[in-house]
């Protein structure tokens, strides 16, 4: 392992515990009984099975984001259609859950497959306009996001909509929709287990087969991917493709798993999550599912200091934003990292000389 | 409010929770007779959504202090915000402390409900305000005859609008949706009772948090010549109020008495509140709590609390009595007993199609 | 549909059209300055609602409105500066920086407003003061003219001011040039001693000082409190109007003005009972047609080189 | 006390990556001289410019200006201190009209607004007493370089620069434009400016300068009086004569034809003509090499070759197939390696590891990559012998190549394009910024290469590169081939200067022979 990626590493951890550290500093400023409120925001999550459950449901939708958008970034695209790709695609996927009348297994694969290949469509627009014409997917991306909610608020108040429910929610799904829970005494649904089955494919894809090996390259240097005959064109659908696929799944899994019915009244954000997640883990697939546990802990922790203390919520957006600024922020500890850097050009040439 | 009143109630919950593990049976025996000493009946209410909509959660939030100045035990509260998925975790952390009854309101939360009420079918839960239709058998749904306070509104609007010669009211809601149209249909027919071939303008505002677009909307109704506009749309109502204000015309509050809630910081809103059709979610909570607490409560069915049980009502304050005349109260009055006593015919809005919305609406469209 | 007709040729809706602009038209231009100078902040809906929220509180605190609009800005203009700050110091990519400060807006004011008003939905309760609106002397008495150009919030005429203000700053002062600049070649700009950083600086936090009085507006002119969530995507709007016009600063007033139209079309269509769902999508829609159709043109010249 | 305005003592610069640019280097400037400064690419001229230009921070060493020690944070104090510089690359703003470019950071005010008629006529003043000929109002982008490098020039001098430093202006000009270039030097020096001069063409270099100080892989190696010393010795302390670095190269065994350009032409947006009626062909166990100053269509061909531009008249043909339809995939099948001019543009990924940006142009080779997935075990080993074959320093094959010297780097590519054993190889620049142990190798390679029947064509601006390794030479200028010789014995680089120059052309006749054509 080289400097540079225990460098990263370490700027990682440092921006998790200045996260944490801010937490404090929040708590400490609001609560009227502080060290309380710290205990609960720290150890509460760990204290029962349940809330350890509760981690791992929050998580489950946040892997899959930053599966998705960790591809993004990995070839160097920053597509922020995640968000509306996760809405869109669980309303498709919830009219086949909904209407259509499967065998347990199948009916769920059933949605899963309807809510990829609309994730896909949706993500196609930027992708194709920026792979084809070069159009700047960062601002497509956002359009399509707006577009499908209108689009599917549309479907879902002309179509999904169940009259008996005094709030805008779909119909019941079919029963044999629902994802099992696969931990007595929780929540947790097999929804994990599709997201770690996403993290290792995704993981093979890129570090072990060649059209992984074609998009890292396009990630770090377009030009040379030309150069060395890789179809960039290609390779840019291709990753929308995939993140639109997973994206679509995780939508899809988020509904099945945890709601009964279609219960989304606007973006539901996991897109911008997974943009801090892909961050958190270095667009490392499995760092992504630490990433997304760690992310779920704290989300836990502000919750239960919101429901059993006096601290609202909203504090996980304040430590969120802390984490993007600061795990993005190239420039943070350089000093170390050149030392660092130096002192390997040393050891070369030292190596060498001996 | 909750904020300040939150650390003490942390440490009795705590102390409470101690107390009762060290005896479970004891607490289940208090359950039976608990009308002597009512100082250990827990009771925690379960809100599905975010405090601050000047509606119907914080309405059911005010029925705390309510119960807890009046009944003198013990009411505890969680927030679980507007996201679904976190709802099922609150209630199992309430159920988990073994309160003797949880209340919830709306129907945000049916689905986390019906769940947890089957994992613990010992918990006893009462929805304030509810319309589910399979009820588990721990459960007891109240669901207020909102068309009866908005059937009053109705009328209320058109005495409105014919003291000022007009033959058009407006509608605004925060979305296209049954709960809301259910509003809309009372209110439709209370204005018939005053004027058969009154028009009703309804617009949607299409969220119910956008108050900017609340505004534009109760604007462009009152731009169109409407005069009175009943503003069913959650925050986005404020946005109607304002509108009301700067065209100098009237809107009527819903859920709760908005002018009451407004006269201190906004008198100038609180003005143009004709009046206010509101759900007296803290007085059902009352009446229920204490049926519950004697034990006649018909858990797994659902009842129907209109004006009869004063569950619903308008709000009748220096603003209806300033706004609207005498002799018009007096009709509005008269319209009411006819109500409590069943003489009116109100359509039931329960599971009304959005086919049997849309002929009811387009008839009166102006 | 002649409903619609009558309803939208009266003067009320001109009117309209105005007052739903505004906030668009501050934002964009914040866009349009950021993104000339080579760091396109999109963040401005955060930004936004920052101000709009300390434009409540501090009006509220100091029962002055004045003090309210000048702290909105202020509020504004440092969180465009923590963005500037890490993007430029740090080297946090603009993109991502502008994720954070979006959702550390939109969590951070709730929070702030529930520690204030014990609330998470409206400031409703604090009596917080509006900005006047302005009636032009001769004007207001013209029959439909005065009733469209007149007696709107003085942020109104304010804002087509900051269009003029823009244009004039980025055609014809050194600033301007300087931005230019920046943004299109760096390494020139600095080869002759500007200060790349310190004008990308001044960028930034012009696009927060514009969404200072965009966020203003919405709390203190358009409604009278502040509300979770109330910009409700007027910023991600401003961002595509700014790139439909494509970076010009006429063109992306012109847009937010056709955006502006579409929002009142939208309004006036709900108000007769149309599910407004579709028309929302109007402005996006636009903006991506216009996008495709301006980057195949691109596409195609160099290709004919070729 | 010295007669020097400038003195810069004993700089270091060690970069960020941890290359050290310049060590222990001293130079000085006599008030009115033209001061050349000459060394291999990557030996650190650049580098000491932007030091003294306050773009870089030096490590160690101080610089004294007029006798007081100066310190520049950036280059805006450089020009208040009146020092100008013109960079290796333009640095203009294509939107911008010349005279916006030339008062850019010192614009004249009308009250707030910027008084553009003022720099028009500033402009026009300042073209006229420097007689360096421009339009204010003509937009940038349109320019041609020749003009462009007068802009640039003129910028400098607008800020009141008595120290003009240009780093290697003459590599984008055609020799006219260079003539008319020193002409205008000359005419600066003799209004009393001091100028500081780089570049890679040694004759230019004796001609124009007063004093000329050579630097070598960071380090000083002196400075002479321009009379005292011939472009020979001037070339022997840039390369370090010292070393031997020749090679013995066998006779040469043609096979057939393997690449052929026929009648190749190409204008660009602008309509200038840049490739005039290219026609030459190279056959196996053949050397080509292409002599000529930079930008006279060197780039245009090799591009139209690799099919990075289309060909627009005229077909080229490997092995007799026409490569007009083919993609760049297409042609890396067809087992052509190409060793790019520019390694950080698009020789390289940087960020990926050594291993990876040595298989690049093999992924889609069977033993290499079954049905997608990749085959570890044969790659490590490929890049393995590689790391050995090629004497690549670097902590093992999972390094990032980024991390490399450039030198290292170059090997990589190297090994890359010439390890999968192709037929043509195309060679562009192939030992730029390579330390000369580094140049030994790659050019041994190429040797080899050839010897093995494999097509090479050639292109360096480093004339005894081209004179070493090719087996026949043809010259470019103006984008075209003005001259040919199909052996080298004999030949020098004065004879290719000419040629270079555009003063001496073959007749047509021995230019055709160029074609190489399988009698
Ligand atoms: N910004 C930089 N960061 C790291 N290394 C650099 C940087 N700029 C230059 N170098 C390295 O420093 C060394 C000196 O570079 P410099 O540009 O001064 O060489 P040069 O003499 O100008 O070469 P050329 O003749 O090609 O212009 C080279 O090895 C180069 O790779
Ligand atoms: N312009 C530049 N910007 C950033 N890094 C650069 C630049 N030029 C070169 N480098 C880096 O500088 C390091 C050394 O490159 P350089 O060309 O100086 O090698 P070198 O010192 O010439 O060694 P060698 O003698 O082996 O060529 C490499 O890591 C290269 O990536
Ligand atoms: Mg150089
Ligand atoms: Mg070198």
């Amino acid at each position: 392992m080289n400097r540079e990626k225990s460098f990263n590493i370490i700027r990682t951890l440092f921006s998790m515990v200045a996260a944490i550290l801010v937490a404090f500093i929040i708590i400490v400023m609001v609560s009227k009984n502080p060290f309380e409120s710290i205990q609960i925001f720290l150890l509460k999550p760990l204290t029962s099975k349940r809330y350890i459950g509760n981690i791992i449901e929050a998580a489950i939708p946040l892997i899959f984001s930053g599966l998705s958008i960790s591809l993004l970034f990995r070839t160097g695209l920053f597509n922020l259609g995640g968000e509306g790709v996760f809405y869109f695609s669980g309303i498709i996927g919830s009219i086949l859950a909904i209407w259509l009348k499967l065998p347990p297994i199948l009916l769920p694969l059933a949605c899963f497959t309807a809510s990829a290949i609309a994730g896909t469509a949706v993500m196609l627009v930027p992708g194709i306009l920026r792979a084809k014409y070069n159009a700047n997917e960062m601002v497509t991306s956002l359009m399509m996001n707006s577009i499908v909610l209108g689009i599917g608020s549309y479907i879902l108040n002309n179509i999904l909509r169940d009259p008996s429910v005094a709030n805008l929610v779909s119909y019941k799904y079919n029963s044999d929709a629902l994802l099992p829970v696969i931990l007595k005494g929780t929540r947790v649904h097999a929804g994990f287990l599709i997201a770690l089955l996403c993290a290792a494919l995704v993981y093979v894809y890129i570090y072990k087969t060649r059209s992984g090996y074609e998009i890292r390259v396009t990630g770090t240097n377009p030009k040379f991917a030309q150069y060395s005959g890789i179809n960039v064109t290609k390779v840019i659908i291709m990753v929308h493709v995939l993140a639109g696929a997973i994206a679509g799944v995780g939508g899809m899994v988020e509904c099945l798993g945890l709601h009964r019915r279609f219960e989304w009244t606007g973006l539901p954000g996991y897109g911008f999550d997974g943009c801090m997640i892909a961050m958190l883990a270095n667009n490392n697939p499995f760092g992504v599912v630490g990433a997304s546990l760690f992310v779920g802990y704290l989300r836990v922790g502000a919750d239960l200091v919101n429901r059993s203390a006096d601290v609202p919520t909203e504090m996980i957006a304040i430590l969120q934003s802390l984490i993007i600024l600061l795990i993005s922020a190239e420039k943070l500890l350089k000093k170390y990292r050149q030392r660092w850097i130096e002192k390997d050009v040393k050891e070369v040439n030292h190596e060498v000389a001996s | 409010t909750g904020c300040s009143s939150q650390p003490n109630t942390n440490d009795t919950q705590n102390a409470q929770n101690t107390e009762s593990n060290k005896s479970e049976e004891s607490t289940n025996a208090t359950n039976t007779n608990t009308e002597n000493d009512t100082s250990d009946y827990k009771v925690a209410l379960m809100i599905p959504g975010n405090l601050g909509d000047k509606s119907f959660f914080d309405a059911a939030f005010n029925s705390i202090e309510l119960l807890k100045s009046e009944l003198g035990i013990q009411v505890d509260y969680v927030e679980s915000g507007s996201d679904s998925s976190k709802y099922y975790s609150a209630y199992v952390d309430l159920c988990e402390k073994n309160y003797d009854l949880i209340l919830t309101v709306s129907s945000n939360g049916d689905d986390a409900l019906t769940q947890i009420a089957e994992e613990y079918p010992e918990q006893k839960f009462i929805n304030l305000d509810d319309t589910m239709e399979e009820i588990p058998a721990n459960v007891y749904i109240i669901s207020p005859k909102n068309n009866e306070m908005c059937y009053l509104s109705g009328a209320v609007a058109a005495l409105k609008a014919k003291e000022l010669g007009e033959n058009t009211i407006g509608f605004v809601g925060g979305m296209d949706i049954p709960g809301i149209n259910e509003f809309l249909v009372g209110y439709i027919e209370g204005a018939q009772q005053i004027n058969p071939d009154i028009k009703v303008a309804a617009s949607y505002v299409g969220s119910f948090t956008d108050t900017a677009k609340g505004k534009e909307n109760g604007l462009l109704l009152y731009n169109s010549g409407v005069s009175v506009i009943f503003a069913a749309a959650g925050q986005s109502g404020l946005g109607v109020i304002d509108a009301a204000v700067a065209k100098e015309k009237f809107a009527i509050g819903v859920d709760s008495d908005q002018a009451e809630a407004l006269k201190e910081a906004q008198p100038d809103m609180a003005n143009v509140i004709i009046t206010s059709a509101i759900k007296n979610i803290p007085q059902t909570a009352l009446m229920i709590v204490k049926k519950a607490m004697a034990d006649d409560v018909a858990y797994g069915t659902k009842g129907f609390y209109g004006l009869k049980d004063g569950a619903v009502g308008i709000a009748n304050n220096e603003f209806y009595q300033k706004l609207l005349s005498e002799s018009d109260r007096n009709t509005v009055s008269e319209l009411q007993a006819k109500v409590v006593n069943g003489e009116a015919t109100i359509t039931d809005t329960a599971g009304l199609t959005t086919e049997q919305v849309n002929t009811i609406r387009d008839a009166v469209r102006p | 549909m002649k409903s619609l007709l009558d309803l939208i040729s009266t003067s009320d809706f001109i009117y309209s059209i105005f007052r739903v602009t505004t906030p668009l038209l501050f934002a964009s231009m914040g866009a349009v300055v950021s993104d000339v100078a080579g760091v396109p902040n999109i963040s401005l809906e955060g930004l936004m609602l920052i101000a709009a929220f300390s434009g409540m509180f501090f009006s509220y605190l100091s029962q002055s409105a004045l003090i309210g609009l000048i702290m909105a800005l202020v509020m504004a203009v440092a969180f465009s500066g923590l963005l500037a700050f890490f993007t430029l110091h740090y080297k946090t990519n603009i993109i991502l920086g502008g994720i954070a400060i979006n959702s550390l807006a939109s969590g951070g004011t709730i929070f702030f407003l529930y520690l204030v008003a014990h609330d998470k939905g409206t400031s409703i309760s604090l009596a917080s003061k509006v900005l006047p609106t302005i009636n032009i002397p001769i004007i207001q008495d013209l029959p439909i003219v005065g009733h469209i150009i007149s007696g709107h919030n003085i942020l109104t005429y304010l804002s087509l001011l900051a269009v003029l203000f823009t244009y004039y700053l980025l055609k014809k002062t050194a600033l301007g040039f300087h931005i230019r600049a920046v943004g299109e070649k760096k390494e020139a700009a600095e080869s002759v001693g500007i200060n790349v950083t310190k004008i990308q600086a001044i960028a930034i936090l012009f696009s927060g000082l514009m969404c200072g009085f965009g966020g203003a507006f919405m709390s203190m002119g358009y409604v009278s409190w502040f509300s979770r969530d109330m910009i409700s995507g007027r910023g991600w709007i401003a961002l595509a109007a700014e790139s439909m016009g494509r970076q010009t600063v006429l063109g992306s007033a012109l847009t937010s003005f056709l955006f502006g139209i579409a929002d009142a079309l939208s309004n006036a269509l709900a108000s007769m009972g149309y599910s407004s769902d579709l028309v929302k999508t109007i402005p996006y829609f636009a903006t991506l047609i216009g996008i495709t159709i301006f980057s195949v043109r691109i596409y195609r010249k160099s290709k004919k080189i070729a | 006390m010295s007669n020097y305005i400038l003195e810069m003592n004993n700089i270091s610069k060690i970069y960020g990556n941890g290359v050290v640019a310049n060590s222990n280097v001293s130079f000085n400037l006599k008030k009115g001289e033209i001061h050349s400064l000459v060394g291999e690419n990557g030996s650190g001229k650049t580098t000491l410019m932007k030091i003294l230009f306050g773009m870089e921070a030096p490590s160690r060493g101080e610089i004294i200006l007029n006798g007081k020690q100066v310190q520049f944070s950036d280059s805006k104090e450089a020009i208040k201190n009146g020092i100008g510089m013109v960079h290796q690359h333009f640095m203009l703003v294509e939107s911008f009209s010349v005279a916006q470019n030339i008062v850019l950071g010192m614009e004249m005010k009308k009250r707030l607004f910027v008084n553009e008629e003022k720099s028009i006529q500033f402009t026009e003043a300042l073209s006229k007493k420097y007689n360096l000929i421009v339009d204010p109002k003509e937009i940038t982008k349109k320019l041609p370089v020749g003009v462009k490098q007068k802009v640039e020039i003129l910028k400098a001098l607008a800020r009141g620069a008595e120290i003009l430093i240009l780093d290697e202006p003459t590599a984008v000009l055609a020799p006219q434009e260079t003539e008319q270039l020193f002409k205008e030097l000359m005419h600066l020096k003799a209004q009393g400016h001091t100028i500081v001069f780089i570049s890679h063409k040694i004759p230019e270099i004796k001609l124009i300068s007063d004093r000329i100080t050579v630097i070598r892989s960071g380090k000083t190696v002196g400075t002479y009086n321009a009379s005292d010393v011939s472009e020979k010795e001037i070339s022997n302390f840039i390369m370090g004569c010292e070393m031997d670095i020749s090679i013995k190269k066998n006779a040469h065994h043609y096979s057939t034809n393997k690449i052929s350009v026929d009648h190749i032409t190409y204008k660009d947006q602008e309509q200038v003509q840049l490739l005039k009626e290219i026609n030459f062909g190279v056959k196996g166990g053949m050397i080509f090499g292409i002599a000529g100053v930079q930008g006279n269509g060197q780039v245009e061909l090799i591009d139209m070759l690799t099919r990075r531009m289309p060909i627009q008249n005229g077909d080229i043909s490997f092995n007799g197939q026409t490569i007009k339809e083919d993609t760049i995939a297409q042609i890396r099948k067809r087992e052509v390696g190409y060793i790019p001019e520019d390694r950080l543009d698009q020789g390289v990924a940087v960020k990926e590891s050594i291993s990876d940006n040595m298989i690049s142009n093999q992924i889609y080779s069977e033993d290499f990559c079954k049905h997608g997935l990749l085959n570890f075990k044969k790659i490590s080993a490929f890049v393995n012998r590689n790391i050995s074959d090629y004497e690549i320093r670097c902590m093992g094959q999972t390094q990032p190549i980024g991390m490399l010297s450039g030198g290292n780097m170059q090997k990589v590519v190297v090994a890359r394009e010439c390890e999968n054993n192709p037929q043509i190889l195309i060679a562009e620049q192939p030992t730029r910024g390579v330390d000369i142990g580094a140049a030994h190798i790659i050019h041994k390679k190429i040797i080899e290469l050839r010897d093995q029947g494999c097509a090479v064509l050639l292109v360096s601006a480093d004339l005894n590169e081209i004179l070493k390794l090719s087996d026949v030479i043809a010259v470019m200028y103006e984008g075209e081939i003005v001259a040919y010789y199909d052996h080298t014995e004999g030949l020098n680089e004065e004879q290719l200067g000419i040629h270079m120059l555009g003063i001496e052309r073959h007749t047509p006749e021995q230019i055709a022979k160029a074609v190489n054509r399988d009698e």
